[in-house]
């Protein structure tokens, strides 16, 4: 994967992480932790999102929110990609827990501008232990 | 050092509120700097001036106003969250109309972009909530 | 006369579905809402708990909708109610326990 | 049959109010009577009339007292959790030198008695919280 | 154990109980359910506490919040005899789970007038077995 | 450079106790805030899955104290900081990830 980023105005990339772990709906983090990306990625530092734990039921598929009176927030995942926000890391162990496979998920994308705008998989399913990397190599953590 | 602490509940119901001010006090006396202190979610209603909890209480919303002003903090209360919750300074209130407004001295409301410029200008930051 | 239980949070994360389940009574219901729908996925943990309950266990629909929990994914056994159906689950009971 | 509704936490942070609201819109239908919503803990700031949420967004203190209009309900909130959280009505302001206040139409502030007397009055009490 | 109660002003008498299940200081339910109890101790129902799971940690001896800058707010269990509510239910597999004992918790006591102001125990250390019979009694139950 | 982990629910009702420990890595380090000092009670299930833990953990003693739990009953090998010990913890990690 490519680190190449541009630097923001302060003239420095920081790895940004941004740690959901939970549910859709029940609670408004996960809303309000999508707000914070979208805002961010204005920013051009380096951003990754880490769904663990319930974390990863904000990624499913098909949601439709009409009876609890509350808005369907999950086509703004979709938007990611326009955003250059490409790298989302879903722990494989918590979505098998959980009774769910990738198939469960939205089908997220980003087009490679520099490979000739090809469609690629935002998702990346990862094990706890590749999660665990993941998270070792960050200069700040946002959990919400 | 400096620091970025991002407080995300709101005042005496949760205790992340009162740890972060315990902390953002050992931090201002080691020496270290405080960038910025930034109030997202239910955290914007530490930002309030109607609280009157009991006297023999803690007064949350005037001892985050307080160290404010003793020590010069940026205590930014984020505008989406504010707005959704009832927490407007004068200025949004007259803007939308609203005949009160809530917002104690010592805090601003601004963007969610704070918080990440927060995050990119400070070498540590650190997230207090539920 | 009995009493239904609401169980409002996430099995996989907190355990108040596990301790609603150990303080049923036979004859009592149990009915999952908001993240406590998680707990009918079928083939996992807390679904495997639920259908060893004694207690008839209920799930709202539209939670589960909003959440893209289609029908197919509810654990045997498990009903699936609207909000009417949650009112006439409280008025049938003698009393409702939120286990929040 | 009679009920009575409490409701434990604020307006969008968590699902309560919504759910809550919803089944008392299902008991109004089904022809029972809601002898009270008491809001308590963070609840109270459902009652907040400085609350601008985005324009595509529900407006959950609105919509609570429009329900309270359209059928006569009696929302109360919690006086003790309203003064520790900054929620005031006209009079509560004017007696703790305040010259803002937040409460919406439709609710009305008291005591915790009216949890109580709810509850021996209401053939059903239900609670939403977190 | 005596469930003679004078009826109240809406000449009813229900069973009330009040559901414990958080620990203290980490959030305020805790505190502000100890007020809806004190309160609703003027209305001569017949009054339960049960604390279950966490709840049991609200009555630990000893609490000293100086350091944390909160009130101590465990005293007022103290007072909870005053005020003829006399029953609290301690829920032992709660204890034992999480490494508690009956001696780590406050000494609560009653005085019974009917028996010439005898002190006795207001807590009632109960197997889940007995939680259970005891919930499935209530008319009203309030949780926190 | 190795992260600051803190967990500030109770371990007997939440899963981030679980959950952080089964994301650290071995240089890390944990430190107990809030409810999540109740982890450190000795004999407890929560103690023993820290007692397996590679990392360094701490809690924050003024947090004990307000919960009745007295030092004896703290778990070997796990260390007391107050307030400004969390602020050197911080200072001497890279980053702090927050298991809310």
């Amino acid at each position: 994967m490519s680190d190449e980023m541009q630097e923001g105005p302060q003239g420095e990339v920081k790895k940004f992480m941004y740690v959901n772990r939970k549910a859709p709906y029940g609670t408004i983090y996960a809303l309000e932790a999508l707000e914070v990306v979208l805002i961010g990625a204005a920013f051009d530092q380096d951003v990754s999102l880490a769904f663990i734990d319930d974390g990863v039921f904000q990624l499913t598929d098909g949601q439709k929110t009409d009876d609890i009176g509350i808005k369907n927030f999950s086509p703004a995942f979709r938007a990611l990609g326009d955003y250059d926000v490409t790298k989302l890391y879903v722990e494989k162990e918590s979505l098998e827990e959980r009774g769910l496979t990738r198939d469960d998920l939205m089908d997220l994308t980003w087009e490679d501008e520099d490979n000739d705008w090809e469609e690629k998989p935002s998702i990346r399913v990862v094990s706890r232990e590749e999660m665990k990397s993941v998270l070792s190599d960050q200069d700040v953590i946002l959990s919400f | 050092m400096k620091f970025a602490i991002v407080v995300n509940e709101g005042p005496y119901t949760h205790q992340a509120s009162d740890t972060a001010f315990q902390f953002a006090k050992s931090v201002l006396a080691k020496g270290h700097e405080i960038v910025r202190v930034f109030f997202y979610h239910d955290g914007v209603n530490n930002g309030t001036k109607l609280a009157v909890p009991p006297q023999d209480d803690r007064h949350i919303p005037n001892n985050w106003s307080a160290l404010a002003k003793e020590n010069e903090l940026d205590l930014v209360l984020c505008i989406a969250a504010a707005q959704r919750r009832g927490i407007l300074d004068e200025k949004e209130a007259g803007r939308q109309g609203k005949d009160s407004n809530n917002v104690i001295d010592g805090f601003r409301i601004s963007g969610l972009g704070q918080l990440i410029e927060a995050g990119i200008q400070a070498d540590r930051t650190v997230t207090f909530g539920d | 006369m009995s009493i239904l239980h609401t169980v409002n949070k996430s099995p996989f994360q907190k355990n108040d579905l596990a301790s609603c389940l150990a303080h049923v009574s036979d004859d009592d219901a149990v009915l999952l809402i908001e993240d406590g729908v998680y707990g009918v996925i079928t083939g996992t943990q807390a679904a495997g708990q639920i259908s060893k309950s004694p207690a008839a266990i209920y799930v709202l629909g539209g939670d589960l909708a909003a959440r893209g929990i289609g029908e197919e994914k509810v654990a045997d056994g498990v009903k699936i109610v609207d909000y009417d159906g949650f009112v006439d689950l409280a008025a049938k009971h003698k009393a409702v326990n939120s286990w929040l």
